[in-house]
């Protein structure tokens, strides 16, 4: 009976830590692009929230859980092309836009929200658990890992896609060299801008799509700043994985393992933590994390640094 | 006679399911009813703030301003001062001081009816809050009251998630308590209950909750077992009519219970997997008409 | 060597700088420095009026509203100055910690801290005399402020951990500590509301105008603008700040300790939201309760920004965004439009900021 | 030879802004041959050749490639005609590996790059055929300079070139590098390649090239078959201005030992050895010069004496008292000046006022600075009184010293280094970039600062700059101090071996001469 429980414990905490994680996931994912190619963007939590409104707007008139998606990606790759008009071409200080943009993504959002779903109140289509046949029917781990929805077992996807894209194509071997030594593609005849542009608006859109998960396949709401910080997290994953996607995954799991940790042990009551200490953890263990994984050495050379051409 | 107006104060959106909503949808009852000028300003969770919104309604004539929580209640006394002319009706507030009268729904009466059902029917409950704040943990009282009383021993899981806008943290703590085999869930926080119904609904008909404040039934109606509903704005009619016409002046603070049916109703689900048992029914309502007797204390302990 | 070509020195240069140009130069440069950003707030505030106007509402009549409600009398403008006030406060803290290049994200968690503290020693000590508790609290709140920014900057300089991510990070903790305390070890006794004990009457900040509510904290902040802007570049303290934040490289040439600049432009800032929070605690709230800031310490990083880090401009910026802030509540209980609209101006106004800068740096090539 | 012009770049112009990089550079080079390009810093030999692999777009001038002009937009353009070239800063990308580096920007961009067996195996195969050693999957980070340069070479070499260009592919090897580098050119001449060859040191020059190039100015002076030639003639070409300022100097008595340095080593940043086992002293009333090609261990003896690099071993001793392993920090009180190399990554902040430049150092010492403020009476006017001795052109102390022109910023740094009084003047490239106005009164202020009696070390890669006032110089190689000579113009060729790592030529010249 005690292994019964603890086996449950255990396929229930993985469950609600994949769940929790794939935002971050995505986001960390995305920003793993735009920082491979020398760009910093801190405006990924704004994104992820553009991506989280115009996703379950867009449902809501629709109802359509695919073209929510499909409209999430498009303001995400807007927001980018906004942040890229800015940090690449008018070289400004990527940090200062970034915040400006999760500003500017709270804001909107807000606005927009209020102005025009104050009195609706109800919620989108919610996207539907896909049980994965077989797999799901496996004792505890088959409930935890396999019927979970479709965007949860893409992040799995994602992961491994964009380490196929950043490592086993001529683009991403460029994209990687952008953020190193942008003048040894520049001598290539490739374009540091536009390889910038793209890294940026691919980052974004996944952000975005990060936070359309949020509205259209967690819960069926928008809710002001949603997104909670969730942004900044995938930033500090980012570091922690040391830039790389499938590590990011696995970091965002950690996250999400402690996240979902934190509600199974309020639930305990004879415990007797506060429940603050243990919401607090997930941010403690941001900053651990870092502390952690201090070496400068794994970023990308040019991290932060406008590039000028000769 | 100068026109009759009503301000609302929330800190947050009106546009989200939960308290907010429960006051903006009571300013729209009144507006109706009374055919009142109505006006709400949605403030942001900044205490300095609310002094001067206040201000600002009392200075343009408002008679009666409802601030939607008790952080509303020290800011309304300072004001009141100046404006003697105006009402100020704070919300789950227990102060009453000249025209500041505090406004509450005493929820831990249905949360005690529902305790009992669960206790009856039930293994266990888990209780998920949005913050520690007193409207909530009375009610979580209520429920552990109600449940305790019929079954020594029921076992209660709390969580707070610490925001009521965390739907997906709502959605997280029901499922965890879910799988750790808990089949009775009752959310209070907001707009992120709505979290709450999700996972019940996903998680199959043998978990069961109630609907608390809004008609939750669309979003999970095979789980609840009964709603509670709060028509806050029938009770702030009720309030600011008498008010208006000078009828009547609460001459303490106002308590909505099980005892204003017009306000606070508990409504069994018939269409639920397993609707609750008459003979437990019959139960319930004894309880309730010693609640309304006063004969059973909800919030005792 | 007679066929290597032997060519006579060339003429020293003629150099361009004269005194015309001097003139051209410092003209501009106050074009940059009060122009840019009356540019920029402009062009923030269009985008604003677009926005409206897309989504149906009467632009003009919104602003009208707003800025007229705000200046409407002397009890509307007091209002608006008490919100000003925490935002001059942090700007100001915020220039000195751009000013050294540290990306200090985190004057909202400093503010709370700051507020905290305030809130503790203001309820849990007795006998004190009243102004001499006043000052301490307030000390007590810059000192909070500055211990919890400094983990940042210690962590940054110790382990190179980003202080953008681990100021963010340290926000979340303090808030979700101040919930902690108003719902536990300083929750008021006797009754069930998540606040603190209220603070003694004497403990509040002497009021400036009698029937507002306006206290002298804004005194403070502006004195404090002053002082700072004094101090980052009339004292050598400052000097080595700005040197450190300009060119790092050059400040060590200098024998400036680099690392000891970047935790003390970071405490300072730090001081500075604590400062703010203790204030608001002594001058508005009185007490604490689980949600004190509205952001501040966002609004606060666009003040600083809209300043081009100056501490005096900061006053001025502050005082706009506080115009923006309480005129938006009127704007929501007469126009109906949600006061949200607030951050996106603020996040336009840093927009078009950053977007004027890059232009005057390709005009002329002279100092920001 | 043929008889058709295999290469030639006619008249070709350069500018930057005001700078002025290639004025009219004409250069012809021959199939099948090792054309060596000389000259000092900043001739223009990296502009010319950079022009030539399609980096950078000339103002004017033509080129002529196998009889039909060439006009190259790119250096993809340039790699299609078969002309490429080794960067004087490695264009490698670090967190790559050697077949990664070599596949950037080639072909579609959605190529995959899973299958690098077959690549892999063709660098296996071409660095056989050279001995070059490359491992296609090393990864640049792990690589020896040495290492990286051959994969330079052999990235150009890969994409099949006929003219390979390589800038200073030298500067950065050790002997044995360099010997094998040599071997490789001539077997890539022995191929039917042809390569350019830029350097500084004349015995590599003399050793593998067939004909050698002198520029100038931005201008190429002279070129010379290299039989026909002497490292004692190339010398003289290079360094051989006659346009000298003969600056007055009186005979002084040096004084007593203000800085003496012995066996110091340090590493640079990339923690290589930079400068090994160097001792030396310097007295008042002397200036001593150290000569050298940039790269050869001079930034790093600066850096290390001025407190701003660790020492690994050795000591510095400045008036005989030990201040090895002190931190910057405490540097600033010593009596020490140090005018740096790079006057825009350290020398000045560029956004701060010509004022605030001047109290770098002295920010809390009075008369500028009393109780921790600053005092701008006195900044100003001690900013003025810099500006008028050393005729800086500005209009107003308060204008950002961004807005000057070099030589004014550089003549700022000077003055304010020189107001110090400090009793060691440490300078590393007093001159560069600056004009001939501005040069001769900067040494003419040396000059008077060593007759007032501070001790002087001359860090320079100008000859003619340390010839003018120098007392001695000492010739610094491969992080060594490899000879000491006294500032006579009669023995510039000895000089101009030593620098170039010729140690036995040099030594039989100065036997013939002495
Ligand atoms: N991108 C550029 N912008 C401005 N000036 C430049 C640029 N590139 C070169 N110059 C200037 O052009 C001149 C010639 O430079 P070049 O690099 O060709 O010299 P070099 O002969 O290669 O010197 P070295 O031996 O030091 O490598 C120098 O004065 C240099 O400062
Ligand atoms: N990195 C920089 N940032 C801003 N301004 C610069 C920078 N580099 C050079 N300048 C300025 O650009 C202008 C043109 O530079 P230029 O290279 O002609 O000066 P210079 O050659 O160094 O001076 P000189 O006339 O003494 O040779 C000058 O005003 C110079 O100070
Ligand atoms: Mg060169
Ligand atoms: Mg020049």
């Amino acid at each position: 009976m005690e292994h019964f429980n603890l086996l449950v414990f255990l396929a229930v905490t993985l469950a609600a830590a994949w769940q929790t994680a794939t935002p971050i996931i995505y986001a960390a994912v995305g920003e793993i692009f735009t920082e491979r190619a020398g760009v910093l963007n801190i405006g990924i939590e704004g994104t992820m929230l553009i991506g989280a409104f115009v996703g379950f707007a867009t449902t809501d008139l629709t109802g359509s859980l695919a073209l929510g998606f499909t409209a999430a990606i498009a303001a995400g790759m807007l927001t980018g092309l906004l942040f890229a008009c800015f940090t690449v071409t008018i070289k400004a200080n990527q940090v200062v836009v970034g915040v400006a943009l999760n500003l500017l993504g709270l804001g909107l959002t807000s606005f927009l929200f209020r102005t025009y779903f104050v009195h609706t109140g109800s919620g989108v289509p919610n996207m539907p658990a896909v049980h994965i046949p077989i797999l799901s029917g496996l004792p505890f781990f088959g409930v935890a890992l396999f019927q979970q929805n479709i965007i949860v077992y893409l992040s799995l996807a994602v992961a491994f896609l964009a380490r196929f894209v950043l490592f086993s194509t001529s683009f991403g071997l460029t994209l990687r060299a952008t953020g190193d030594h942008p003048e040894a593609v520049a001598i290539t005849g490739r374009s540091v801008v536009l390889y910038r542009y793209g890294a940026i608006m691919i980052g974004s859109s996944l952000a975005a799509l990060g936070g359309a998960f949020l509205t259209l396949a967690d819960v069926n709401q928008f809710v002001e700043g949603m997104t909670d910080g969730r942004g900044f997290i995938a930033l500090a994953v980012v570091v922690f994985s040391r830039w790389s996607p499938v590590g990011a995954f696995f970091v965002s799991l950690i996250f999400g393992l402690f996240y979902a940790l934190q509600l199974e042990l309020q639930a305990q009551p004879s415990l007797g933590i506060p429940y603050q200490a243990l919401q607090a953890m997930p941010y403690i263990l941001t900053i651990l994390a870092l502390v952690f994984v201090h070496n400068k050495q794994d970023a990308p050379r040019t991290l932060g640094v406008p590039y000028n051409k000769a | 006679a100068a026109e009759f107006k009503m301000g609302l104060l929330v800190t947050g959106s009106v546009a989200e399911n939960g308290w907010n909503r429960l006051a903006y949808d009571a300013l729209m009852t009144v507006k109706k009813k009374l055919g009142a000028k109505v006006s709400y300003v949605e403030l942001q969770q900044d205490p300095a703030s609310f002094e001067s919104a206040f201000r600002d309604y009392a200075s343009q004539g408002y008679q009666v301003i409802l601030g939607n929580g008790f952080e509303f209640q020290d800011a309304a006394v300072t004001v009141a001062k100046d404006y003697p002319d105006s009402y100020f009706l704070i919300s789950s507030s227990s102060i009453h001081q000249g025209k500041v009268i505090g406004i509450n729904l005493d929820s831990s009466q249905p949360f005690y009816l529902m305790g009992v059902i669960a206790a009856k029917m039930g293994k266990s409950a888990g209780l998920i809050g949005g913050m520690q704040i007193p409207p909530i943990s009375q009610a979580f009282g209520g429920f552990r009251n109600g449940a305790l009383t019929t079954k020594p021993g029921f076992g209660i899981g709390r969580v707070y998630i610490g925001s009521f806008e965390n739907e997906v943290a709502a959605k997280e703590a029901a499922i965890s308590m879910i799988k750790q085999g808990v089949d009775f869930i009752v959310p209070d926080a907001d707009a992120a209950s709505l979290g709450v119904y999700l996972a019940v609904h996903e998680a199959g008909p043998q978990i069961k909750t109630f609907s608390v404040y809004t008609d939750y039934s669309k979003v999970a109606g095979k789980n609840i077992l009964g709603t509670y509903i709060a028509d806050y704005g029938a009770g702030i009619v009720r309030v600011v009519t008498g008010i208006k016409n000078g009828t009547s002046i609460p001459h303490s603070n106002v308590t909505f219970g099980l005892g204003d049916p017009d306000v606070i109703r508990f409504t069994y689900n018939d269409n639920a997997a397993t609707p609750v048992p008459q003979d437990v029914r019959k139960y319930v309502d004894e309880v309730k008409s010693k609640i309304i007797a006063g004969q059973i204390k909800t919030m005792a302990g | 060597m007679d066929d290597i070509d032997i060519r006579p020195p060339a003429p020293a240069k003629l150099y361009l700088y004269d005194i015309s140009t001097s003139i051209r130069i410092r003209s501009l440069q106050r074009l940059r420095a009060i122009g840019f950003p009356i540019a920029a707030v402009l062009v923030a505030l269009c985008a604003g009026a677009a926005l409206l106007a897309i989504n149906g509402f009467n632009a003009l009549d919104v602003f009208t509203v707003m800025i007229g409600g705000v200046f409407r009398n002397i009890h509307s403008i007091t209002e608006m100055l008490l919100i000003a006030t925490p935002l001059i406060l942090i700007g100001v803290g915020l220039c000195v910690a751009f000013r050294c290049s540290m990306w200090n994200i985190g004057a909202e968690g400093q503010y709370y801290a700051g507020a905290v503290a305030a809130t503790f020693f203001g309820v849990h000590l007795n006998g004190l005399p009243a102004p001499l508790h006043i000052v301490l609290i307030l000390a007590a709140g810059s000192i909070a402020g500055a211990a919890w920014a400094a983990i940042a900057g210690l962590l940054k300089i110790y382990f190179n951990a980003s202080e953008i991510v681990t100021t963010i990070m340290l926000n979340y903790i303090a808030t979700i500590a101040t919930s902690y305390l108003v719902t536990g070890p300083m929750m008021e006794a006797g009754v069930t509301y998540p606040q603190s004990t209220e603070l003694p009457h004497a403990l509040r900040l002497p009021i400036l105008l009698p029937h507002t509510r306006l206290h002298i904290g804004i005194l403070i902040a502006i004195a404090l603008a002053v002082i700072v802007q004094a101090f980052l570049f009339r004292s050598s303290a400052g000097y080595a700040l700005r040197v450190v934040g300009i060119n790092p490289h050059a400040a060590r040439y200098a024998g400036i300790s680099v690392r000891r600049s970047v935790v003390l432009a970071i405490s300072i800032s730090g001081a500075l939201a604590g400062l703010a929070g203790a204030i608001q605690i002594a001058g508005v709230d009185f007490r604490l309760y689980q949600n004190i800031s509205p952001g501040y310490g966002f609004t606060g990083i666009a003040v600083a920004l809209l300043a081009y880090n100056r501490p005096i401009g900061a006053i001025f910026s502050g005082i706009l965004f506080a115009v923006l802030s309480a005129g938006s509540v009127l704007m929501q209980m007469n126009s109906q439009v949600p006061q949200v609209l607030v951050f996106v101006i603020e996040g336009m106004v840093i927009l078009s900021v950053v977007a004027f800068g890059a232009l005057g740096m390709r005009a002329g090539r002279s100092a920001v | 030879m043929n008889t058709e012009i295999f290469l030639k770049m006619e008249n070709i112009h350069k500018r930057f802004g005001s700078v002025v990089a290639s004025a009219g550079a004409t250069l012809e080079v021959a199939e099948n041959e090792i054309h060596a390009l000389l000259g000092e810093n900043g001739a223009g030999k990296s502009v010319l050749m950079n022009i030539l692999c399609g980096v950078l777009a000339p103002n004017e001038g033509s080129i002529v490639f196998k009889g039909a002009p060439l006009k190259l937009g790119s250096p993809r353009e340039a790699i299609q005609h078969r002309i490429g070239m080794v960067h004087q800063h490695f264009m490698l990308v670090h967190n790559l590996t050697v077949a990664e580096n070599y596949m950037l920007g080639q072909g579609s961009p959605l190529r995959l790059i899973r299958d690098r067996s077959e690549l892999c195996d063709r660098i296996r195969a071409l660095s056989d055929r050279y001995g070059l050693d490359v491992q296609p999957d090393a990864l640049l980070e792990d690589l020896s300079v040495g290492q990286q340069q051959r994969v330079e070479i052999l990235k150009v070499l890969f994409q099949g070139i006929d003219v390979l260009i390589l800038d200073e592919p030298t500067a950065v090897l050790t002997h044995q590098e360099t010997d094998r580098l040599l071997l490789l050119l001539r077997d890539l001449v022995a191929d039917g390649k042809t390569v350019i060859f830029i350097s500084h040191k004349l015995d590599e020059v003399m050793r593998v090239s067939d004909r050698v190039s002198i520029m100038r100015d931005g201008r190429v002076v002279r070129t010379v078959k290299t039989a026909e030639t002497s490292p004692r003639e190339l010398a003289r070409l290079m360094v051989g201005r006659d346009v000298l300022m003969e600056l007055p100097r009186e005979p002084v008595e040096c004084g007593q030992v203000v800085l003496s340095v012995t066996g110091l080593s340090c590493n640079n940043e990339l923690e290589r050895p930079a400068v090994r086992d160097v001792s030396f002293e310097v007295r008042q009333k002397e200036i001593v010069g150290i000569a050298g090609v940039s790269g050869n261990g001079q930034s790093e003896l600066a850096l290390a004496l001025a407190g701003l690099l660790p020492a690994k071993s050795g000591s510095i001793k400045l008036n005989n008292k030990e201040v090895t392993g002190m931190c910057s920090t405490a540097v600033r009180r010593l009596p020490l000046a140090h005018i740096p190399e790079d006057r825009h990554k350290m020398g000045i902040v560029l956004s701060l006022s010509l004022a605030e430049n001047v109290i770098l150092h002295r920010y809390t010492d009075p008369p500028f600075a009393t109780r921790g403020l600053l005092r701008f009476g006195a900044i100003a006017a001690h900013t003025r009184e810099l500006m008028r001795q050393f005729q800086v052109k500005a209009s107003h102390e308060d204008v950002a010293i961004r807005n000057l022109s070099g030589g004014n910023q550089q003549k700022l740094v000077v003055a304010r280094e020189l107001a110090r009084n400090p009793d060691l003047l440490l300078i590393n490239q007093l001159t560069r970039g600056i004009d001939i106005g501005a040069i001769e009164f900067v040494m003419q202020e040396v000059l008077r600062q060593k007759v007032a009696g501070r001790a002087i070390l001359l860090i320079s890669t100008e000859l003619e700059e340390l010839l003018a006032v120098c007392d001695r110089i000492f010739v610094m190689f491969g992080g060594r101090l490899v000879g000491e000579l006294p500032p006579d113009r009669g023995r510039l060729e000895e000089l101009g071996l030593l620098m170039a790592g010729n140690t036995a030529e040099a030594a039989r010249l100065a036997a013939a001469t002495g």
